[in-house]
């Protein structure tokens, strides 16, 4: 049956002008795409030399250490070494974050999360992904 | 006599056609589901239950097809339209249907761009930057589009609708949406149905015609690695971009725009809140009411129509075509590439968006035959690509087909 | 001459009425507060000050009384009316105040179902399922609904406005406003402050109806433990849930849809981002624009009528009322339970709704009785059971009264 | 006052038609809450069922360890290992997060709040509940 | 022959005004940006660069300027508005464009007492409790809204534009958009980008005007510590000022309301989630959306008339009168004043608001003079009586000038 | 252009009426704002009467001991212990927190970011603030 319909809608084909402002809007759409596109991917390198324009500055003196010359070790040691540093400047604010985040245990909007808590209090949720 | 007056003129005032007679549980069934339900309904629901399904177990593009799941269900649901306003098209006295003011979204245009500044705030375009020529590939799967239109023609849709329709092979739903709410807002429901549902067939429908069309040295080629993208170029392009694909697509503007947005948002580095809750709270939202919309507008006595059925049909064979599409012209530019700038074909394959399922399609696709071979991050050039060239062709049909 | 023309000409079309002898202090001061300040404002500003102090100190429903005693307070700082458009009714010259358009959230019906979809995505139902006949409680809690129903005719309200003022008795302020916004938008003000003032006083107002009706040993009674709920069950619940339910009573598809909705994001899973959105920030925004936009709508010379009055009246029993009728049903279905199967006739209070306070309240109940006894997570049954069961009392009544 | 008020709107009793109408209302009201919930809650064991039917496929060959048996150490012990194992697949992943946490210490919009701590830097906040 | 009529039918009936001879790749053109750029755009579109650029390298309001900036270029990339509706006005067809749609949250007003509810959730009132007197600072400032306003008059515009204009001096964005949007919508794109511009420009415009009113010794001083704030004073704050400026200032009540409410959030202690969401992802949401609209605005054909030099060139004026006439008034209450109470009369230049560019600004001048003197803490409280001063004058001028 | 512009706006001055009530504007605006927060200053010192009016009660009885005095050591002290204590009391929840934040690692959302990840593995992100 839907074989049937397919036929006979195409059958009953529209007029020659109508396939051909199709054709034409296909040709002018697809036209445009790869028109857009390829300006686009010809303009790109451009945008990689305006960006090592301003980076050469910078890293003129010296050679930049490439990051794919660390250890995971060195990496490790770093992070915690900028966090450190990082949380000494926060650690009041930080406090506060800590503080409030167990503000209020008992908010009545909590209840329903809680009390599935205390059901399911000796049981891990099974994911079967 | 003056109670008894008061009182007749509140019982018709006030209650209008309300009398005893009415009152009373058989025309309270009668307005119920009982003698409400239609076998169209039915076909509808099991089609909602069969997407959420599909979402759950086979982690089918569940963000999207749970809400339209659900509301493909909740736009199903048997009632009297003559009682109250449920449905999203239902106004009665003058009172809009909550389902009909969530629409509003939809059919004015206004969810899809939202849904593309989030998209815009969580995508990375190193990938793009880093090979630019593989743009070229997301341009190429576009022919689903303009095949697809040609198509709808013969089966004799008019102009408008077959634009619509053709957008479908974008693989982009808000794409599809947006072109849909302009050109051809009665098979919107169709379109957007038709547009998610194969997004989320991706990793069925892409596969068969990956395979079909490369030879299993193609599938098994490495390409080079990605180069490093530095902040400054990632700032610079969305806006570079944004007028390159503006200026040559005006129509794309809206659409683009807030894409690019969204993006420069995530990577100037300096409004980091704005761009979290763009692709975060606010594009939940957004997917949310979304897809939720989407699913309502499915209601039977509109949705199943032989319109549908050939828009479904025409959908499948614009993926389809999408995809050689962009398999095809990747082993076309291998012609003219040389030693290990060739191009892995099955890499074309994601230049029909649907991101990221089709680039993962790719990377999945590739390990079958090399366990090594990781072609993800080189999928995700053509994957995003494809996004902007389905944006350009919607822009083109939109300035070029009255509407 | 010309320029003198020009200038007169803006001054009248520029300038509207404004002339030398109207800007003067004294006229700037009778249109201020000083000059607008009625009674009725002063004591509406009162109200809302103790519901802040309520719900700062006694933490009853902060977050619904917050909103709406700073709302009442907005909406009742006194202006003129024909200067400025300020009120959730204003509208001058074309320009509609924000509260107005803050409050069409309200008025439209808009506003509640999305409530609902939060509330869907925060609701855990495991307590539900694994003892369901503890959803006739929710059943049996209704019973306020209809009896105020009845109550109101009584009072010279017609059916429209009785049905929307029953549906107080559903401990449900998204309910109310609901129906209300549809059958009698006149009355939705008092109708959705009474709601969630009383909602908010459920600590108060249930515990001696509760002693009442109960013999020490029925609430020292200790209920069997509640079964483990595992995953599937838990994602089928909403679907199956949202069939039984919207069939039965269509006109509850809107509030069901969207609760069901937001559960099943929340519980499938694979939809993570969005039940937190959905009951994170799309709920808290709501929740803002609501609770505040039912305050602004208490603007003195709207509000306080006998109309008013008696809806407070009317709602305090129908909360009296919903308590006993979850409570003695309890008693009811003991005569057919046996052993340790007996309830323990206080967690029928929760059956009200009005979640989670009234759940609180049978713990706290019951703790003072038997400190070992945790009634928490049995009352959270009848009390999701009991939003359920307004919501279907509500679609019955959006049914089969015209309006 | 107020009870005058009550009295009078009582005694100007709607006409029985209305009476009728609403006792018909609150009845079909009532008969479809309970009908709805008692429909629900007896499918809920079949709900239960079906779910149980799958669930029976994949703990058929050995018994299921109760999650009751884990003692609070094995716990702990257990969901340390799991966070670690994918802390190191989301290793690089977290290392932005924390990177990023920090980024901009002092945006304009946080300034208020920095300002009120360092206000507050002494005290703490005193919380009556 | 049946055939043929149905399809010309079809064609002339479906397809509009389309034929084959218009579809065609120069038509095409023509209709892009190639064919519709006019010298305007380019201006614009510069205009929008630079401010993405002073906010990325200069961190000049970022939240802001980005969004803007975009928004302008967004705004201004060239289309035939004859095709699609595109641009912040069209409508075409009854289909409004997403701009227009977006842009409503502006026109309407709806935006500024959101933004100014998030404002509220996020601002500590602290400062000002510890130091009331310094509240005076930031009314002084407000000098610069009425001086504008006369100067408006005197070049030529209306009493409305010169109201909305004046405000520009508030140096508030959300104040100035909400009067303007009331007053003198035609001018809100000038008046909204004015005052972002010069809120961004606030570390370039201020410190020379402060350097030249100030003597050495003066910039030096340092002022007492300020003292410790209660909890229950920051609950009560909001309260009470509300009270006393609506009551005083009516027309202020939109935008004071939602100030002080967000703060009620915010200090209350128990709605943490609402004041989280309300300076969070609510307000995350309004900015994106509010600035990227405001840009849209800037469209050449509209934007760039002499009235928008006007003014910018107003706007300029009425910043550094603000500045100077806070640190005038400092140093005035300085003749009252004794020992360590006296004012170091930088503080003064806080009192336009910008929060809290402006009292950044202040901190940044002080420790050039003395490295250890810190005047962010004192500086913080005329900042943000500023906003209140601003809204309090806004309020008064909305409430006098009849539009 | 501009100073032309502008002089020949200014030459075209508005008649005295339009100034008269320009200079009425913004004298009433002008006394109205420091009215308003003139009343709002000297209101202050009331609301801290009235918040120490509530305080005094509660501390009336021995000296409130200043946070001001605590060391560097003792608040973090502090802070661990509340934050333990608290910790055990929402232990199960945080525990599901943990759990749950990193359940799907390979959500379809998250690919973008993943795969930018990937490239950038050995790469730290320069930033010029
Ligand atoms: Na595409
Ligand atoms: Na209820
Ligand atoms: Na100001």
């Amino acid at each position: 049956m839907l074989a049937a319909t397919l036929l006979q809608a195409v059958m009953s084909a529209p007029d020659q002008q109508l396939i051909d402002i199709g054709l034409r809007l296909a040709l002018i759409g697809m036209g445009t795409v790869f028109i857009g596109l390829l300006i686009l991917s010809v303009s790109l390198p451009l945008v990689k030399k305006i960006a090592e324009g301003k980076k050469a500055r910078l890293v003129a003196a010296g050679s930049e250490v490439t990051p794919a010359e660390l250890t995971k070790h060195e990496v490790a040691a770093i992070t915690t070494a900028i966090h450190a540093h990082l949380l000494r400047i926060n650690k009041l604010e930080d406090m506060k974050l800590t503080w409030e985040m167990y503000e209020k245990p008992y908010s009545p909007w909590r209840m329903a999360g809680r009390s599935k808590m205390l059901i399911d209090r000796t049981s891990f949720r099974q994911r079967s992904r | 006599m003056i109670l008894a007056t008061r009182l007749l003129t509140a019982l018709t005032a006030n209650t209008g056609e309300l009398n005893l007679s009415n009152v009373n549980f058989a025309s309270y069934l009668g307005d119920s589901g009982f003698g409400q339900i239609e076998i169209g309904n039915v076909i509808m629901i099991i089609m909602g239950i069969v997407m959420i399904y599909l979402a759950i177990k086979k982690d089918y593009e569940p963000l999207l097809l749970i809400p339209i799941g659900f509301g493909i269900i909740a736009g199903n649901m048997p009632y009297n339209p003559d009682l109250i306003p449920i449905g999203y098209l239902d106004v009665l006295g003058g009172q809009q249907s909550v389902f009909k003011m969530f629409y509003f979204g939809v059919s004015s245009g206004l969810f899809p761009p939202l849904i593309f500044l989030g998209i815009g705030a969580m995508t990375d375009f190193s990938a793009l930057l880093s090979n630019p020529k593989l743009l070229l590939l997301g341009a190429a799967a576009q022919i689903g589009i303009f095949i697809t239109l040609l198509g709808s023609l013969f089966l004799g849709f008019n102009i408008q609708e077959a634009a619509a329709i053709g957008i479908i092979g974008g693989a982009d739903g808000p794409t599809a949406i947006f072109v849909a709410s302009q050109m051809a807002p009665h098979l919107l429901g169709a379109i957007a149905i038709a547009a998610y549902s194969y997004m989320g067939l991706v990793p069925v429908i892409q596969p068969p015609i990956m395979r079909l069309l490369t030879t299993d040295e193609e599938r098994r080629r490495k390409m080079k690695p990605t180069r490093h993208v530095s902040q400054t170029e990632k700032i610079l392009f969305p806006i570079i971009a944004f007028f390159i694909t503006a200026f040559i697509a005006p129509g794309a503007i809206t659409l683009l725009g807030m894409l690019f947005f969204g993006n420069l948002l995530k990577e100037s580095g300096v409004t980091r809140r704005l761009a979290d809750s763009a692709q975060g709270s606010l594009n939940n939202i957004v997917v949310i009411l979304l897809g939720f919309s989407v699913g309502t507008s499915t209601q039977a006595r509109y949705f199943l129509t032989t319109d549908s059925i050939k828009i479904f049909v025409l959908g499948a064979l614009s993926f389809a075509i999408a995809t050689a599409g962009g398999v095809l012209f990747a082993k076309f530019m291998n012609l003219f590439l040389k030693g290990d700038n060739k191009l892995n074909p099955l890499v074309g394959a994601a230049g029909v968006s649907a991101v990221p399922d089709s680039a993962r399609v790719v990377e999945v696709e590739g390990r079958k035959y090399d366990k090594s071979n990781h072609l993800l991050m080189h999928a995700m050039a053509p994957n995003v690509a494809g996004v902007i060239g389905s944006a350009i062709a919607a822009g083109v049909l939109l300035s070029m087909v009255p509407h």
